[in-house]
C-alpha cells in the first residue's frame, strides 16, 4: 500500500484551495483539476479496497495514538462507501465539464471539491468530532451548492436546507459534547467500548440528539421535508451529486453510530419504523407531483426510506441488501437526475407539459431515463430488483410480512407514476418548438458509464457480492471493530 | 329429370301444386278485405291447400284485389317478378278487368293483363268470398291442365310488358336486376 | 447445448439484436423474429421434449441464502411450452405484413421478442425467483406493447400496469412467506415445506397467490384492465396477449395449486363440497366472470373488445374447471387452454387482418366481405364453431370433458352458471361472423378490400387444421395431457382407449363417427341438391324482399351488426349489463391521490420553519416514546 | 344384422323421421282447424306442400354460403336425429347413439340453426337477421331448464348415454324418468313447447313482423329443405323425450303412440296461447321451469 | 240564442268577414281575408275551443281565377263546426303553412300542393304523395282533361265500348224515358 489513505482527503483539500489560483493559468483549468483529483482519490480508495477486506486499517496521523489523537478507522464498510462516494463524484465531474450552467467555474468546481472531501472525510474518520468537523464542511458546501444558480427557487431551497442543516448540527454538537464529558474521549473504538458505563439517562440523552442530528441527514420521514425542495431547487448535476453523496455519507454515520457506537437495539428498531414511514409517504407525495425533478427527490427519498427498513431489521442478509441497494440508489438516481438535468434543459424546464413528447426528439435521452425509471421500480433484469428482493427476504425472514407487503404496495404506486412519466414522454406528439440540438460528448459518457453499471450489475450481480458480505460483517462485528482501533491494526 | 314435357312426373307435380297454393299476403286494394273471412272458419280456403306465405319468394299465388294505382302496380311488378316459376294471378274486382268504376280516373290502371299475365278473373265490384273460392277452383283446374304457365307467359313477351309498363312510368322504370339473370349457384 | 434453461435468452438477445440491426436495414427485423421462433419451436419440439427431464441450476455466485436459479422440464411445462412456441411462431409470422409501415416498428419487434423469452422462462422455471423475474417482465414488456399504438387512451396503460404490478406483488409476498418456511426457493424444498404450514399459514398463501393468478387471467373482480388492454393493445400483438398470456395465468395457477401447495393440503384448511373453500369460491369466481363477460361481449360494437370479452369469458370457463381440483377438471382446463388459444389466436390474427385491409374496426362499419375475403371468412367461421362448441371442431371436445369433471364432481349450480354463458356465447359468435362478412357491405368501399395479406393465410391454415385435428380425434390430445398431468402428480382422468373416441366418467363420444355422419349427409344432400335440381338463378345483392319497395346503393341495410339491443330488456341480463366494478376502482383511486395530496400538504409544504417545527416535535416524541 | 340390413337401417332413418314429422305437423294444423270450428287441410297437407316446393322450377340464390345455409341445416338435424335411438329393444332404428352421449346430443340440435343462420346472413334481408337473433336469445332462455332436466337426469343415473338411460327405465310405467324425476319432466316439457317453435314461443318466424323471420329470402327448394328439416327436428325431439322419459319404445308402433300423445300436449298449448315478445319468452323461461328444474336438483342433490 | 249565433255576432265585429252565414244547421261559414285566416283560427282554437281539426280542402273557382280554402274545425263539448274560407289567386297559388298549430294540416297541404299546385310556404315536406312520377300539371284542377289524359296513357280493354251514352240518360232524356 504505498500511498497513505489520509492522502484522500488531503488532497482534494489541498486542491480545492488552490483552484482560486488555477484560475488565472486558464478558465477552465479548475473544472480539469477537479476531476484530476477525483479521478486520483477513486484510483487511491479502489487500490486500499482490497488490503481494507483482509484486516481494517488503523492511520495515525501526527503520530498520537488513539484514543488521544485523530485517526482514520478504514473498515471494510468505510472504504467500500469511499469508492462509491468518489466514483460518482468522479462521474458528476466529467458531466460538469462541459455545464454551463456553473458562472464561475472556480467557486462551483471547489464547492464540489469539499462535498466529496467531506463525504470521504466522514466515511474514513474513526473519531466522532472529526466526523462532525467534516460534516459540517459537507453541509455548507452543499448549502452553497444548492443556490449557485442565485435563481429564486435555488436560493429558497438553500436557505431551507441551512436553517434544517444548523438544526442538525446542533443536535450533532449537543450528542456529542454529552459523549465527551462522560467518557472525555473523542474516538468512535473508545467510546463504543466504555459506552454502557455512561449514566443510563444521559446515555439516552446522546442517542437520541445524534439519532436525530444524523436522522436529519440522511432524510429519515419527519425529517426529511427540505429534501424534495432541494433536488428541485438545485441545479441536476449538484441533485444527483447530493443523491448520490451526501446522503450515503449521512446514512454511513447513521450506522456506524446505532451498530457500532452505541448498539441500542430500541434505537435501530425505531429505525426500522421510521423508514417504513418514509417509503409511504414519499411514495404517496410523489404521486401528485406535475414536476419530474421534485418528483425524482421523493421517489429518492422512498428509496432511502428502504434502505433505512434493510437497516433497522438488522439481520445480516438485510444489511447485505441495505449495502446493495446503497450501491444501487447511488446509480439509478445519480442516471436520472443527469438525464433529467439534460432533458430540462433541452426542453426549458422539467414539468409534464414542457417534457410532452421529448422521447421522440431526444430518444437517447428519454430511453436512458426510462432505464433509471425501470431500475428504480425493481423490474428483473435490471439491478433495483436484486437489491430489493434480498431486502425483502430479509424481512420476511424475520416475520415482518405486513412491512413487506406496504413497501411493495408503495412501490406499486411507485410504478404508476414513473409509467405516467414514461408516456408523457414517450406517447405525446412530437413537441414542435423544441428543436434538436446534439447531445455533446462530455454529457454522453457519464449517462453511458452508468447505463454499462446499472444492467450490469443487474446481470451479474454475484461480482459485488463479497464485498456486500464483507461491508456487512464490519457493521455487525462490533467487537472486533473496538479492538483493531484500540490495539492498533495495520499501524501506519 | 325436371324437363317440361307433360309426363308423369309433371301430372303428379301439378296435382301437388294443385292441392298446395300458397296466397302471398299483399292486399293491393279494397278486396283484401275479402281474404280474411275466405281463409277463416266460414268458409275456409284451407280446406283447398291454400296457406299465407309471407314473402313472394314462398308464394304461389298473387292475387290483386281491387284498383291498381300506378304506384302500387309498381310494386305489384316487382313482386310478381320475385316470385318463383309456377306462379299465378288471381285479379278480384272490375277494377282490374277494364279500370271499373275508375274507368276514367288518370291514375288508376285499365287492364291488368297488360302488365303482367293474368291466369283468372273474378269480376264483381268485389266479389264476395264464394266468388272468390270459385275462382281458386277455377284456378285449380287450370293448373291441373297445365295451363297455368303465366311465369313463361311473362318470360317469353318480357319485351311487350315491358312497353306498356314503360307507357305508365315513363322512364321512372324498376331496377330490371329482378328479371334478367345470369346462371349462378 | 441448448435446453430448457437457456431457451429463453434466444427470443430475448434476439430481440434486442433486431432492434438495434434493423435501425441499419429494417426487414432484418423480420428474418431475425422469424428465425428466433423457428428455432424455438424446434427447441421446444425436439430438444427440450417430453423425454429431457432434467434440472439445471445457475448461480450467478450470490450469497448463500439463494441457491441460485433452477430450469426444468417435465410433461406439465412441455404442454405449456408448445403453446407458446407455437403462437410465438405463427404470431411473428401474422405481424410481419401488419407492422411493416408503422413507427413503432422497431421497438414492437424488440418487446415482442421479449415477451415470448420470459414466457419460455416462465415455463421452465423450476424455482420461485426465476418464476417471478420472467413473470415480471413479461408484465412490463407487455405493458410497453399495450401502450404503443398512440392513439389509444393513456388510461389503458395505467390501470395495466397497476393490477398487474398488484398481482405480481401479491404472489412475491407468498412466495417470501414459502421461503421463510422453506429456507429456498426450489420448488422441492417449497413442496416439502408446504405440507409443515399451519392451516392459517396455507391459507393465506394461497389467496395471495390466487390474486395473483386471477389478475393474469382476467377474473371478474380483477378483470378491469382486460378489455382496454386487449382492444387498444397493437393488433397483431392482441393474439398473442389474449392467446399465450391470460394461459401464463392458467399454467401458474395449475403449477402451484396443483404440485406447490397442492390441492390437498388447501382442502385441508377449509372443506366444503370435498373441495378447498378457495377454490370453491374462485370457481364461483370464474362462472360469474364467464357469464357477465359473455354478455357484456354480446352489446359491444366494436370487434376486438368483443373477443376481448369473449376471452375473458373462455378463461372463466378454465378458471372454474381448474378451481375445484378434480383430475378431469384439471385435464379439461389444460384441454380447453389449448383450445381457446388456437381460437384465439385463429380470430385475432383475422381481424387484424380485416382491420389492416379496410381500416374499420367496428361491425357498424363493415358487412358484406364474405365475396372478397373467402379465406378469412373460413377462417373466423371456424373460429366461431370452436368457440360456441360446436361438436364437429375442438371446441366440443374441451367442453365435454369440463361438462364431465363437473357433473362426475355433483358441482351442478356451477354447471348450469356455464350452460348459461356457453348458450349465449352463440349470440357473439353469430355476431362476429354476420357484423364483419354477410349482409350488406355498409360503405362502397368495403367492395374493393383485398383479402388479407398472404404472411396471414399461413397460421390461419394451420390453426384451422389443427381445430378439425382435436375435432376428429378428440382422443389424439389425451395421451400429451395426461402426461402434463402426471407432471404436476394427479391421476390418470380419461378412460378412452382410442384416438378416435373421448370417454371420461360418465359417457364418451366419438369424433370420428360424428364427422363421418356429418360429411356423409352433407356431400349427399349438397350433390343431390345442386345436380338435381334447377339451378338457381344468381340474384342480385339488392334484389330481396324489402316489403315491395326497392332498396338503392345507400339505403342502410347492415342492420344486422345491432345484435344485442334486445338484452338489456331481458331483466337479469339487463341488470348484469348494468352493473360496473369499475365505479369501485375509480373511488379508491379518488382515496389514494386524496391521501396523497394531503399528506403532500400536510409535510412538504415548503416553508422552513415547520420543518424545524418537525424536527423538535420528533425529538420530543422519542423522549417521551422511549424515555423510561 | 348384415352391413346390407345395416345401411338399409341407416338410410331408412331419416325417411321414416320425414315421413311421421311431417305427419304429425298435417295432423296439428287439422287439429288447430277443429279447434277454430272449420274443416282445416287434409291431414297430408304437408306432405303435398313439400313436394310442391320440391318441383318449384325456379330457385334464387344470393351466394355460396346461402345455397349451402339450408343443406347445413338439414345435415346439423338429420346428425343429431342419427345419435338418437328410436327403438330400445332389438337391433334395429338404433342409428350411432351408441357413439354419442346427451351433451352431443344437446349441442347437434342447435348445429342445425346456426349453419342455417349463415345462410340467412348472406341473404342479406334485415328481416332474416332479426329472425336468427331472436332465435338465439329465445335458445338462452329455452336452454337452461332443459339442460337442468337433463343434469337431473344424468345425476339420477349416473350415465350420459341415451341407451343406458332407456335401460335404466325399463320395466314397466313406474320406473319411468317421468314418474321418477317428475319435476324434471315438467321443466323440461316448457323447454321441449319452446324449442317446438310452437305458439307462444314461435317469435323468430314470426310472418306478420318480421317475414317468417330466418326463411324470407328462401324459396323453392330451398324452402321444401326448410321445411323437410323442420319435420324432423320435431320428431327427433319427440323421440329424444320420449327416450329420456318415457322409457324408450319397444317397436315403432309404440314410439309413433308414445311421440303423438307428447305431441298433443304441444298442440293443446301452440292453439291457446298468444306469441312471447323475445324478452317476455327468455324471463318466462327463467322463472317458472328454471325453478321447478331447480328444485327436481336440489332434490336429487339431498337423495 | 244559440251558441253559434253569439259566435256568428263575436266573429263579425271581431274579423269583418265578407260572408258569414249557417249553409246548415251547427255549422257557421265565413269567407275571410288571407292574412286573417290564423288569425281566425287560433281565436277559434284556444279561446272558443274549437280543438278537433276536421279537414282542409281546396276549391277551384276557374271562372273567378280564384282557388278557395277552406278550414273545417270542430267544437267536441258544444257539437258545433265551423268554417274559415279565404281566397287565393289561380295562377301565383301560394298560401302560409299553419302546420304548427295542427300538425295533420301538414298532409291535407301536401296533398292540395300535388292536387291543386297551391304551394304552401314553410312546409316540412312537399315532395309528391299518390303520384309517384307524375309529369303532367294538378290532376285535380278543372281545366285538367282526365279523358283525354287516359286515352293517352292507357289502353282500353276491347268490346267496352259504351253501349248506351250515359250522358243520354240523365236530365231531359230521362224524363223523356219516363214519361214514355
Amino acid at each position: 500500500m504505498s500511498l497513505n489513505p489520509i492522502l484522500m482527503i488531503a488532497v482534494p483539500l489541498f486542491v480545492a484551495f488552490s483552484i482560486p489560483l488555477l484560475g488565472y493559468i486558464h478558465k477552465k483549468a479548475g473544472l480539469y483539476a477537479m476531476s484530476a483529483t477525483l479521478l486520483f482519490n477513486t484510483f487511491l480508495s479502489f487500490s486500499t479496497l482490497p488490503h481494507a477486506f483482509e484486516k481494517p486499517i488503523r492511520v495515525i496521523i501526527a503520530g498520537y495514538k488513539p484514543p488521544f489523537g485523530i485517526n482514520l478507522a478504514i473498515t471494510p464498510f468505510s472504504i467500500f462507501l469511499a469508492c462509491l462516494i468518489s466514483l460518482m463524484g468522479f462521474i458528476v465531474s466529467i458531466y460538469l465539464l462541459k455545464d454551463e450552467t456553473t458562472e464561475t467555474q472556480e467557486k462551483f468546481s471547489m464547492l464540489i471539491l469539499l462535498v466529496v472531501m467531506g463525504a470521504t472525510g466522514i466515511v474514513l474518520t474513526g473519531d466522532i468530532f472529526n466526523m462532525f468537523v467534516f460534516l459540517e464542511i459537507m453541509s455548507i458546501s452543499s448549502y452553497a451548492l444548492t443556490s449557485i444558480r442565485k435563481d429564486r427557487k435555488g436560493s429558497e431551497a438553500g436557505i431551507k436546507f441551512l436553517l434544517v442543516g444548523s438544526i442538525s448540527s446542533t443536535f450533532l454538537l449537543l450528542g456529542i459534547a454529552i459523549i465527551y464529558n462522560q467518557l472525555g474521549t473523542l474516538n468512535m473504538a473508545d467510546i463504543a467500548r466504555r459506552f454502557s458505563q455512561m449514566n443510563p439517562k444521559l446515555a439516552f440523552a446522546a442517542v437520541s440528539f445524534l439519532f436525530l442530528g444524523l436522522g436529519i441527514e440522511s432524510e429519515m420521514f419527519p425529517l426529511n421535508a427540505w429534501a424534495p425542495d432541494v433536488y428541485q431547487g438545485a441545479p441536476a448535476p449538484v441533485a444527483a451529486l447530493f443523491s448520490a453523496v451526501t446522503v450515503k455519507a449521512g446514512l454511513y454515520a447513521m450506522i456506524r453510530f446505532l451498530y457500532t457506537i452505541s448498539n441500542n437495539s430500541s434505537f435501530i428498531k425505531l429505525l426500522m419504523l421510521f423508514g417504513i414511514a418514509t417509503v409511504i409517504v414519499s411514495e404517496l407525495s410523489a404521486l401528485k407531483q406535475t414536476d419530474v425533478k421534485r418528483m425524482l427527490g421523493y421517489s429518492s427519498l422512498g428509496q432511502i426510506g428502504v434502505i433505512l427498513f434493510a437497516v433497522g431489521i438488522g439481520t445480516k442478509t438485510a444489511l447485505e441488501g441495505a449495502v446493495f441497494h446503497f450501491v444501487n440508489h447511488a446509480v439509478l438516481k445519480a442516471t436520472m437526475f443527469l438525464s433529467i438535468g439534460l432533458l430540462a434543459k433541452y426542453a426549458g424546464g422539467s414539468s409534464f407539459e414542457e417534457l410532452k413528447g421529448i422521447g421522440k426528439k431526444y430518444p437517447f435521452l428519454a430511453g436512458v431515463f426510462a432505464i433509471g425509471a425501470l431500475g428504480v421500480m425493481g423490474f428483473p433484469p435490471l439491478n433495483g430488483f436484486m437489491s430489493k428482493l434480498m431486502i425483502l427476504t430479509a424481512a420476511a425472514k424475520a416475520e415482518h410480512v405486513v412491512l413487506v407487503m406496504l413497501v411493495l404496495a408503495a412501490s406499486v404506486v411507485e410504478g404508476f407514476y414513473y409509467f405516467r412519466v414514461l408516456q408523457v414522454m414517450f406517447r405525446e406528439p412530437e413537441p414542435t418548438r423544441i428543436e434538436k440540438r446534439s447531445v455533446s460528448l462530455a454529457f454522453v459518457i457519464p449517462l453511458v458509464v452508468l447505463v454499462g453499471m446499472i444492467v450490469g450489475i443487474g446481470l451479474f450481480p454475484g461480482v459485488l457480492m463479497p464485498y456486500f458480505k464483507g461491508a456487512a460483517m464490519d457493521i455487525l462485528s462490533r467487537g472486533d471493530y473496538i479492538s483493531v482501533m484500540l490495539s492498533g491494526g495495520g499501524a501506519l | 329429370m325436371c324437363t317440361d314435357n307433360p309426363g308423369v312426373w309433371e301430372y303428379i307435380a301439378n296435382w301437388a301444386r294443385k292441392h298446395s297454393i300458397w296466397v302471398l299476403a299483399y292486399g293491393t286494394g279494397c278486396g283484401a278485405i275479402e281474404m280474411p273471412p275466405t281463409m277463416t272458419s266460414r268458409y275456409d280456403a284451407e280446406r283447398f291447400g291454400l296457406r299465407g306465405a309471407a314473402t313472394p319468394r314462398q308464394a304461389d299465388l298473387l292475387i290483386i284485389s281491387g284498383y291498381l294505382a300506378t304506384k302500387t302496380l309498381k310494386r305489384v311488378i316487382r313482386t310478381y317478378e320475385q316470385m318463383y316459376d309456377p306462379k299465378y294471378v288471381l285479379a278480384l274486382g272490375s277494377c282490374t278487368i277494364n279500370g271499373g268504376m275508375y274507368w276514367d280516373s288518370y291514375n288508376t290502371i285499365k287492364k291488368l293483363d297488360l302488365y303482367i299475365p293474368v291466369d283468372v278473373y273474378v269480376a264483381g265490384c268485389m266479389p264476395r268470398p264464394e266468388a272468390i273460392i270459385e275462382g281458386i277452383i277455377a284456378l285449380q283446374k287450370r293448373i291441373e291442365e297445365g295451363r297455368a304457365e303465366g311465369a313463361k307467359k311473362y318470360r317469353e313477351n318480357i319485351e311487350w310488358y315491358k312497353k306498356n309498363q314503360r307507357e305508365v312510368f315513363g322512364d321512372e322504370m324498376l331496377p330490371d336486376y329482378t328479371w334478367n339473370f345470369e346462371g349462378g349457384i | 447445448m441448448i435446453g430448457p434453461h437457456n431457451i429463453v435468452l434466444i427470443p430475448v438477445v434476439i430481440g434486442i439484436l433486431a432492434y438495434f440491426a434493423g435501425k441499419l436495414v429494417r426487414p432484418v427485423r423480420e428474418g431475425l423474429t422469424l428465425l428466433s421462433s423457428l428455432f424455438v419451436c424446434y427447441v421446444v419440439l425436439f430438444k427440450a421434449g417430453l423425454n429431457t427431464i432434467g434440472i439445471y441450476t445457475y448461480n450467478f455466485s450470490l450469497p448463500q441464502y439463494f441457491d441460485g436459479f433452477r430450469f426444468g422440464n417435465n410433461g406439465f411445462s412441455w404442454y405449456f411450452a408448445v403453446i407458446i412456441a407455437f403462437s410465438y411462431l405463427f404470431v411473428s409470422l401474422a405481424s410481419f405484413p401488419l407492422v411493416k409501415d408503422k413507427e413503432y416498428h422497431g421497438s414492437f419487434y424488440l418487446f415482442f421478442n421479449i415477451v415470448a423469452g420470459a414466457l419460455l422462462g416462465i415455463v421452465y422455471s423450476r424455482d420461485l425467483v426465476s418464476f417471478f423475474i420472467f413473470w415480471e417482465i413479461m408484465t412490463w414488456s407487455s405493458y410497453f406493447l399495450v401502450v404503443m399504438n398512440p392513439n389509444t387512451k393513456g388510461k389503458t396503460g395505467l390501470t395495466y400496469i397497476v393490477f398487474n404490478v398488484a398481482g405480481a406483488y401479491a404472489m412475491l409476498t407468498a412466495m417470501l412467506i414459502v421461503y421463510s418456511y422453506a429456507g429456498s426457493f426450489h420448488f422441492d424444498r417449497v413442496v416439502k415445506a408446504v405440507s409443515l404450514m399451519t392451516n392459517s399459514t396455507v391459507f393465506f398463501i394461497s389467496l395471495l397467490f390466487a390474486i395473483g393468478f386471477l389478475v393474469k387471467m382476467a377474473t371478474m373482480p380483477l378483470h378491469i384492465w382486460a378489455p382496454d388492454a386487449y382492444t387498444e393493445s397493437e393488433d397483431s400483438f392482441t393474439p398473442f396477449f389474449s392467446g399465450t398470456l391470460s394461459k401464463m395465468g392458467v399454467y401458474g395457477f395449475i403449477l402451484f395449486f396443483g404440485m406447490l401447495i397442492g390441492f390437498v393440503n388447501i382442502k385441508g384448511v377449509y372443506e366444503i363440497k370435498d373441495t378447498s373453500l378457495i377454490g370453491y369460491i374462485v370457481a364461483w369466481l370464474g362462472v360469474v366472470t364467464s357469464v357477465f363477460a359473455t354478455f357484456r361481449a354480446i352489446v359491444q360494437d366494436e370487434i376486438k373488445r368483443l373477443l376481448a370479452y369473449s376471452s375473458i369469458a373462455q378463461v372463466g370457463y378454465i378458471v372454474t374447471a381448474m378451481a375445484v381440483g378434480t383430475a378431469l377438471g384439471v385435464a379439461g382446463a389444460l384441454y380447453h387452454a389449448l383450445i381457446h388459444s388456437v381460437i384465439k389466436l385463429l380470430l385475432f390474427i383475422t381481424v387484424a387482418g380485416v382491420i389492416y385491409r379496410t381500416g374499420k374496426n367496428k361491425f357498424s362499419e363493415l358487412g358484406g366481405l364474405i365475396t372478397r375475403m373467402p379465406l378469412s371468412y373460413l377462417a373466423v367461421l371456424f373460429g366461431i364453431i370452436g368457440l360456441a362448441g360446436m361438436p364437429p371442431f375442438g371446441g366440443f371436445a374441451s367442453k365435454w370433458v369440463i361438462y364431465m369433471s363437473l357433473i362426475k364432481n355433483h358441482y351442478y349450480f356451477l354447471l348450469i352458471g356455464m350452460i348459461v354463458s356457453s348458450t349465449a356465447a352463440f349470440l357473439y359468435c353469430y355476431k362476429l361472423i354476420y357484423g364483419i362478412f354477410l349482409g350488406h357491405p355498409s360503405s362502397q368501399g368495403l367492395m374493393e378490400v383485398k383479402e388479407v395479406p398472404g404472411f396471414l393465410w399461413v397460421p390461419q391454415i394451420v390453426l384451422m387444421m389443427v381445430l378439425m385435428l382435436t375435432g376428429f380425434f378428440p382422443g389424439y390430445i389425451v395421451p400429451f395431457i395426461e402426461t402434463a398431468m402426471k407432471g404436476i402428480g394427479f391421476s390418470v382422468a380419461f378412460n378412452s382407449t382410442s384416438a378416435y373416441t373421448l370417454s371420461a366418467a360418465l359417457g364418451g363420444f366419438n369424433g370420428f363417427v360424428v364427422i363421418n355422419v356429418l360429411g356423409a349427409i352433407f356431400v349427399f344432400v349438397f350433390v343431390w341438391y345442386t345436380l338435381f335440381f334447377p339451378k338457381s338463378k344468381r340474384l342480385h345483392r339488392l334484389d330481396i324482399y324489402w316489403a315491395a319497395e326497392t332498396p338503392d346503393e345507400n339505403t342502410p341495410l347492415h342492420y344486422g351488426y345491432g345484435i344485442g339491443a334486445e338484452l338489456d330488456r331481458i331483466p337479469w341480463v339487463g341488470m348484469s349489463l348494468r352493473t360496473h366494478i369499475t365505479r369501485f376502482y375509480e373511488k379508491t383511486g379518488e382515496q389514494i391521490s386524496g391521501i396523497a395530496s394531503v399528506l403532500k400538504d400536510v409535510v412538504f409544504n415548503g416553508d422552513g420553519q415547520i420543518y424545524m417545527l418537525y424536527a423538535i416535535l420528533t425529538l420530543v416524541s422519542i423522549f417521551l416514546l422511549m424515555g423510561r | 344384422m348384415s352391413t346390407g340390413m345395416r345401411i338399409v337401417d341407416i338410410i331408412a332413418y331419416p325417411f321414416i323421421a320425414f315421413l311421421i314429422g311431417m305427419l304429425y305437423m298435417g295432423i296439428a294444423r287439422n287439429i288447430i282447424g277443429r279447434i277454430h270450428r272449420r274443416w282445416g287441410p287434409p291431414v297430408l297437407q304437408n306432405l303435398i306442400d313439400v313436394f310442391k316446393l320440391y318441383r318449384k322450377r325456379e330457385a334464387g340464390s344470393h351466394g355460396v354460403m346461402f345455397h349451402l345455409g339450408p343443406i347445413i341445416m338439414v345435415t346439423g338435424v338429420v346428425t343429431c336425429l342419427y345419435f338418437i335411438p328410436m327403438l330400445s329393444d332389438g337391433r334395429w332404428l338404433k342409428g350411432f347413439s351408441f357413439d354419442g352421449d346427451l351433451i352431443l346430443v344437446t349441442y347437434l340440435m342447435v348445429l342445425g340453426a346456426l349453419g342455417m343462420a349463415l345462410g340467412v346472413g348472406q341473404g342479406g334481408v334485415p328481416f332474416g337477421v332479426m329472425g336468427v337473433t331472436r332465435g338465439l336469445t329465445r335458445l338462452i332462455g329455452l336452454e337452461i331448464p332443459y339442460f337442468i332436466a337433463i343434469i337431473v337426469l344424468m345425476a339420477h343415473y349416473n350415465t350420459a348415454s341415451i341407451n343406458k338411460i332407456i335401460e335404466l327405465q325399463a320395466g314397466g310405467l313406474s320406473n319411468w324418468a317421468m314418474f321418477k324425476v317428475p319435476l324434471a319432466f315438467i321443466a323440461s316439457l316448457f323447454s321441449f313447447w319452446g324449442m317446438m317453435g310452437a305458439s307462444p314461443f314461435d317469435i323468430p318466424g314470426a310472418p306478420q313482423e318480421v317475414a317468417s323471420g330466418p326463411a324470407t329470402e328462401f324459396g323453392g327448394k330451398y324452402l321444401a329443405l326448410m321445411m323437410s328439416s323442420r319435420g324432423i327436428f320435431g320428431f327427433l325431439k319427440l323421440t329424444l323425450w320420449v327416450d329420456l322419459f318415457m322409457g324408450g319404445a319397444a317397436n315403432l308402433l309404440i314410439l309413433v303412440g308414445k311421440t303423438f300423445v307428447l305431441f298433443v300436449t304441444v298442440l293443446f298449448v301452440t292453439s291457446v296461447y298468444s306469441r312471447f315478445k323475445v324478452e317476455q319468452a327468455v324471463d318466462f323461461m327463467w322463472r317458472y321451469p328454471t325453478i321447478i328444474g331447480l328444485i327436481a336438483l336440489v332434490i336429487e342433490m339431498v337423495r | 240564442m244559440s251558441y253559434l249565433e253569439e259566435l256568428k255576432v263575436k266573429i263579425e265585429n271581431m274579423f269583418s268577414p265578407e260572408k258569414c252565414y249557417f249553409p246548415k244547421e251547427n255549422l257557421l261559414s265565413f269567407l275571410v281575408s288571407n292574412s286573417e285566416v290564423r288569425g281566425a283560427l287560433s281565436y277559434l282554437k284556444d279561446v272558443e275551443g274549437f280543438k278537433h281539426f276536421v279537414m282542409l280542402s281546396c276549391v277551384d273557382w276557374l271562372e273567378e281565377g280564384k282557388f278557395e280554402l277552406v278550414y273545417i274545425v270542430w267544437h267536441p263539448e258544444k257539437k258545433v263546426n265551423a268554417m274559415v274560407k279565404t281566397k287565393i289567386d289561380r295562377e301565383k297559388a301560394e298560401f302560409q303553412s299553419l302546420h304548427d298549430m295542427w300538425r295533420q294540416i301538414c298532409t291535407y297541404e301536401r296533398e292540395i300542393w300535388e292536387m291543386f299546385g297551391v304551394n304552401f310556404i314553410g312546409h316540412p315536406r312537399l315532395e309528391p304523395f299518390i303520384l309517384e312520377d307524375w309529369k303532367d300539371m294538378p290532376p285535380m284542377r278543372r281545366d285538367f282533361d282526365t279523358l283525354h289524359y287516359v286515352n293517352e296513357h292507357y289502353e282500353w280493354r276491347e268490346g267496352r265500348e259504351e253501349s248506351y251514352k250515359p250522358r243520354d240518360y240523365i236530365g231531359e232524356a230521362f224524363d223523356e224515358w219516363r214519361k214514355k
